[in-house]
């Protein structure tokens, strides 16, 4: 992408004739350390300070949303694990739950039970990574291999429960794929035993270290309109002081009998909405989910996971826009079928697709080394960008 | 800002510093949880053993329990899997002459097995799936052309395909159904 | 207070615009939506934002979708009220050969990507619209993709878009 | 080591016929290379062996364990590695500058060495301008990475230069204003006098001399630790902004020679410290009075403390985050140079009120280092027993390999 629409002003030379300076263009990325995937920033900087941090996207952009109108209806599941590579349950949800209400199908309440329980083991791995790569952005590297370590319990709980370890494929039109095995319950209880004082360990090893919230406080405030006007969604809107959660105001799936606090930014640090906010939302979450998945995989009822649903899947002609809360905030699957047994089109609005169009806004002269941290707080991931 | 915050940010700053260090040294006495494959794993334990039944790693087809449905080749999003089979009066039924699966492109979704009435096509859990070119990343089951199995009306199997057809079909049971109440 | 049901949204909307908005179709709450003359839709959109019992704060998703057999490509705004819980989903038909049809980026900031994304993907051009380039695509990357008769090119700068596949060779 | 070759010259061994001064030339270069390429270079290495271990088992993995016994050849194999590598210099890149900036890196660490006292005779050359010769040298580094980031025609790189001259250069006031009350309290600015100022027992060492000392030794440390851009200070390199900073250009054996001086510093540090603070190679006078033993147990104490800072360095790198840059400043001028003067001018009343030093203070701060460091280890024994460790996931072996989960 050559400058197009970005040209370098130059300051003209002051009136005493002192010495002209010139602002610095420097290109972070695609390939660059801590941009969290092929993400491209066009930097104006006026020594360390930015004036302007410009996105470029495409990078990645594989238009999963035409491969859906190649692919028939199961055979675009294993492609929704994709979306977001990250926190790959939830895009399945969104896919399967978007097909089941164009053809009013109900799925069984072991079923749902069993999506729960996986979406939230995603949601702790997502929010590990998250937080995890956070940290080592800002400098600290061994809260990075902390929190891989615990997400690869988690990857081998999962790998028992459908076979693999990052592109899931679980779900399916009507249900989930495999039950779960035998004494994996168990096991997984007491993970969530383990796992939970190591979520304080980690906040006595990084997350109220006093350089980490010095480089945290009041950095990239986003206000709780702002975040709206940008569409600002999951823990980057919690972060901002709006507590919304599309589990429990639009609530879907088994999670109206589930009970669980929505975790808020409160400024503990700096201002409400600044870069600390978006990080504590994140840890609080993984507790909550703790409480989810003790509750589900006590409460978990017998019956079968899947409904009878046609191998040749034709959904009656309609659409439907449904709304998954993924890791990375409120995920909007816009669904139109016309009856054949392809679907006919196929939106997939994210929440880092809304996170990267306010980095623009926010990064107005930070400095560089705040910008890395504003791309972490904000959980950008490059294949839900570009898609 | 006023003296307080001033000797407030050293102490504040000097007690989270202390307890990070304290959490970091507390690791200095915990094991390490490295696997350390491939070479240093304990005596004949092999990584892909430990893998759990489930794990989607490399296909395998059982030609012997293989009744050319053509049901995982529907089923692939990226077609990756050819099957080339003809009527053959003469040799009573389906002749395979060909069954190709392209690993290069496959992407281990496992949407292949699951139509399988005999469970034939599973995943294993061998995941050492390296080559030297990509011809040789296609697996070509069919070395002869091979009469496709028919299950029998009367129910009974010949004996040296019951071993295969019961592996086969505690593949098929794995998967989810919709009637068969799952256990609690 | 309970958010309202798409069929009292469609009234008031109805109410104040008249014959702009067309019929409200589809039956759930996600999908009921009232499509909108291409020229009233920055006023429609203003007056949801601004009215008080309505107050759609947030446009939640903007996307484009193809309809060659009624030669309109159809720009579908799904509007959702942080405050009251509302959810409207509106429908602009622009004719396929040059669809046009006017920016709300002045309303909602993030439907400046979200436009420049349909521009980008479906060729619609949005007008008044503060930075309109390609967002996804190289800059010269001929055509629209997911337009029902896209064609992918051959090749890209030399690249050749696509492989010969291994299994055909026996 | 002048009596040295002054004693060699005597005894007929070298050709009397020569000036004096070219023996005394041929003998500096002689152990000069004998410190470099025996012990100063192995250290170096070593070094990074040992942080790659200490930071594996940090991060609950293994570190190096492949290449010699437990990996301690690895940093021989890196090194060879590098030697191997091709060495490039970008085109449009400064190409004597680019060049240069290493070898002034290495010559601003090596020259430190000069005045470090090993031991009591083990000295190279005993200046009497000590202290002030190695705080100068040191700052040498700071001429060199600013080359490096200059020249590299990278911008990345001169943001790392520039960044590396602004926090190198500042954080020398308040090193060396922590440097004075060590030089008051011992009247000397010889490295040996302000050793032998110090007892061997811990409450008479300098550090436990008088609170302000105290304070002064974690200010010296923390600055020590900014002039050898280690974490929580490393901006110049910082990898997850500037990519290498200023050494991204650099490959092969210059990349080497940077970070050689990195880790070789870190000693240097480790060394300073210990010389100033910590009473130095000083050894209980009961031990056995033969010449030779002696030198050994004085190298081997001075050895022993100051390598547990080197230690501490490299815990600090793997537990801290990043600093910003004008986070750094800030730190710098707003919180370390007032409390270095107030150090300064503390010390300076003590020595007037108590000429002779206050035995009871001393042992009062000792007790009171004592207590710290309990309440340190309690602390640390929290934290294990809060993540509820079975005994079986402990383990004191320092080279322990992985416990295999099935």
């Amino acid at each position: 992408m050559g400058l197009a629409g970005f040209e370098v002003e130059v300051q003209r030379p002051q009136a005493d004739g002192g010495l002209s300076t010139e602002d610095m263009t420097l290109s972070m990325g695609p390939q660059h350390p801590s941009t969290h995937g092929v993400l491209r920033f066009v930097v104006r900087a006026d020594g360390e300070v930015m004036k302007e941090a410009i996105p470029d996207i495409g990078y990645l952009h594989r238009s999963i949303e035409k491969i859906a109108e190649k692919v028939g209806w199961h055979g675009f599941m294993p492609y929704t694990d994709r979306v977001d590579y990250v926190a790959a349950m939830p895009c399945n949800q969104g896919w399967a739950m978007a097909a089941e209400r164009l053809a009013a199908i109900e799925v069984p309440k072991r079923g749902e039970y069993c999506r729960v329980i996986a979406t939230e083991f995603n949601r702790i791995q997502s929010h590990l990574l998250s937080v995890g790569s956070m940290a080592m952005d800002i400098g600290a590297y061994t809260p990075f291999t902390h929190a891989l370590r615990e997400r690869e319990y988690i990857n081998d709980l999962i790998e028992e429960l459908c076979g693999a370890r990052l592109t899931f494929n679980y779900m399916r039109i009507g249900g989930v794929a495999w039950d779960v095995p035998p004494a994996w319950r168990e096991k997984a209880l007491a993970y969530v035993q383990r796992f939970e004082p190591l979520i304080d360990e980690f906040n006595d090893l990084i997350s109220y270290n006093r350089i980490y919230t010095e480089r945290l406080a009041n950095v990239a405030v986003v206000t709780a309109e702002d975040a709206i006007d940008y569409n600002l969604v999951g823990p980057n809107l919690r972060g901002s002081g709006v507590r919304y959660d599309v589990r429990r105001d639009e609530p879907y799936s088994v999670y109206p009998e589930l009970d669980f606090e929505i975790p808020v930014g409160r400024g503990e640090m700096g201002r409400v909405g600044d870069c600390f906010d978006r990080y504590i939302v994140r840890i609080r979450e993984m507790k909550e989910c703790c409480k989810i998945l003790r509750q589900c995989l006590q409460q978990l009822p017998p019956g079968p996971v899947i409904t009878k649903v046609a191998r040749n899947f034709k959904p009656p002609p309609g659409d439907c826009y449904v709304r998954v809360e993924s890791a990375r905030g409120d995920m909007g699957w816009y669904v139109v079928s016309d009856g054949t047994a392809f679907p006919y089109r196929c939106k997939i609005r994210t929440g880092s697709f809304a996170a990267i169009s306010i980095v623009q806004k926010v990064s107005r002269n930070l400095m560089i080394a705040d910008l890395i941290a504003v791309i972490a707080s904000l959980d950008l991931v490059a294949p839900e960008i570009d898609r | 800002m006023g003296f307080g915050t001033y000797l407030r940010n050293i102490k504040d700053a000097a007690l989270t510093i202390a307890d990070g260090m304290a959490v970091t040294f507390s690791h200095l006495v915990r094991r390490p949880y490295t696997v350390q494959y491939p070479d240093r794993l304990p005596d004949g334990v092999r990584v892909q053993d430990t893998l759990p039944f489930r794990y989607r790693g490399i296909l395998e087809v059982d030609l012997e329990i293989c009744t050319a449905c053509l049901a995982c080749e529907r089923a692939c999003p990226i077609d990756c899997i050819v099957i080339d089979a003809e009527k053959d009066k003469a040799a009573g039924g389906l002749v395979m002459t060909r069954f190709d699966i392209d690993l290069a492109k496959c992407m281990y979704c496992g949407l292949c097995s699951e139509p399988c009435p005999t469970g034939a096509i599973h995943h294993t859990p061998e995941f050492e799936g390296a080559d030297y070119s990509l011809e040789s990343m296609v697996r070509r089951f069919v070395k002869a052309p091979v009469v496709a199995y028919k299950p029998k009306k009367g129910g009974e199997t010949d004996p040296e395909i019951a071993p295969i057809l019961e592996r086969g079909m505690r593949y098929v049971e794995e998967f989810a159904s919709p009637d068969a109440p799952a256990g609690k | 207070m309970a958010p309202l049901a798409a069929v009292d949204l469609h009234v008031r909307v109805k109410a104040r615009f008249g014959e702009s908005i067309g019929e409200l179709t589809g039956t759930r709450r996600d999908n009921a939506s009232a499509t909108v003359a291409p020229a009233a839709i920055v006023e429609v959109c203003r007056f949801l934002k601004t009215e008080p019992g309505l107050e759609f704060d947030c446009l939640s998703n903007l996307s484009g979708v193809d309809y060659p057999k009624r030669s309109v490509i159809e720009v579908v705004y799904h509007l959702y009220s942080y405050r009251q819980r509302h959810l409207f989903t509106l429908k602009v038909d622009a004719p396929r050969d040059a669809p046009v049809v006017p920016s709300v980026a002045s309303i909602w900031s993030h439907a400046e990507w979200q436009e420049r994304e349909v521009f980008d993907l479906l060729g619609v051009t949005f007008e008044r619209h503060p930075d309109l380039r390609r967002i996804l695509m190289p800059e010269d990357w001929p055509g629209h993709p997911l337009r029902k008769d896209f064609v992918e090119p051959e090749e890209y700068h030399g690249i050749s878009t696509s492989r010969e596949s291994l299994l055909k060779a026996t | 080591m002048q009596e040295l070759v002054d004693g060699l010259i005597r005894s007929g061994l070298a050709p009397a016929a020569l000036p004096a001064w070219v023996h005394y030339l041929v003998a500096m270069l002689v152990f000069g290379g004998i410190v470099v390429f025996v012990f100063i270079l192995p250290i170096a290495g070593i070094t990074t062996w040992v942080e790659r271990r200490v930071a594996g088992r940090i991060q609950s993995r293994i570190g190096p364990n492949r290449t010699g016994p437990a990996g301690f050849l690895q940093w021989l194999a890196d090194g060879i590695k590098s030697l191997l590598k091709e060495d490039i210099v970008p085109v449009a890149a400064d190409a004597p500058l680019f060049k240069l900036a290493p070898y002034v890196v290495m010559t601003g660490f090596v020259g430190a060495f000069v005045a470090i006292p090993f031991g009591g005779p083990l000295i190279i050359a005993d200046l009497n301008v000590g202290i002030l010769y190695v705080t100068a040298v040191t700052a040498l580094v700071v001429v060199g990475i600013l080359m490096a980031g200059w020249s590299s025609n990278n911008k990345w790189s001169l943001l790392g230069g520039i960044r590396s001259a602004a926090q190198i250069v500042s954080y020398e006031i308040p090193a060396g204003l922590s440097i004075f009350p060590i030089v008051m309290l011992s009247g000397a600015l010889s490295m040996q006098s302000i050793i032998q100022a110090q007892g061997w027992e811990p409450w008479r060492w300098n550090l436990f001399h008088n609170p302000f000392v105290f304070v002064a030794f974690f200010i010296f440390f923390v600055a020590a630790l900014a002039e050898g851009n280690r974490t929580p200070f490393d901006l110049p390199e910082a990898e997850s902004e500037l990519v290498m900073g200023f050494a991204t250009e650099y490959s092969g054996m210059r990349n080497l020679l940077f970070f050689m001086a990195e880790w070789g510093n870190l000693y240097v540090i480790g060394a300073i410290v210990t010389t100033l603070f910590l009473g130095g190679w000083q050894i209980p006078w009961a031990l056995p009075d033969h010449p030779v033993v002696r030198t050994v147990l004085q190298f081997a104490c001075f050895f022993l403390k100051s390598y547990f800072w080197v230690f501490v360095a490299i815990w600090l790198r793997w537990t801290l985050p990043r600093i910003r840059v004008d986070q750094m400043m800030i730190m710098c001028w707003k919180y370390l140079v007032p409390i270095a003067f107030v150090n300064l001018l503390g010390t300076a009343v003590w020595m007037v009120a108590f000429p002779a030093g206050l035995p009871a203070a001393q042992m009062a701060l000792f007790l009171l280092g004592v207590a710290l460091l309990g309440v340190f280890a309690w602390r640390v024994t929290y934290h294990l027993r809060r993540a509820g460790l079975t005994r079986a996931e402990l383990s004191f072996n320092p080279l322990s390999t992985a416990r295999i989960p099935w």
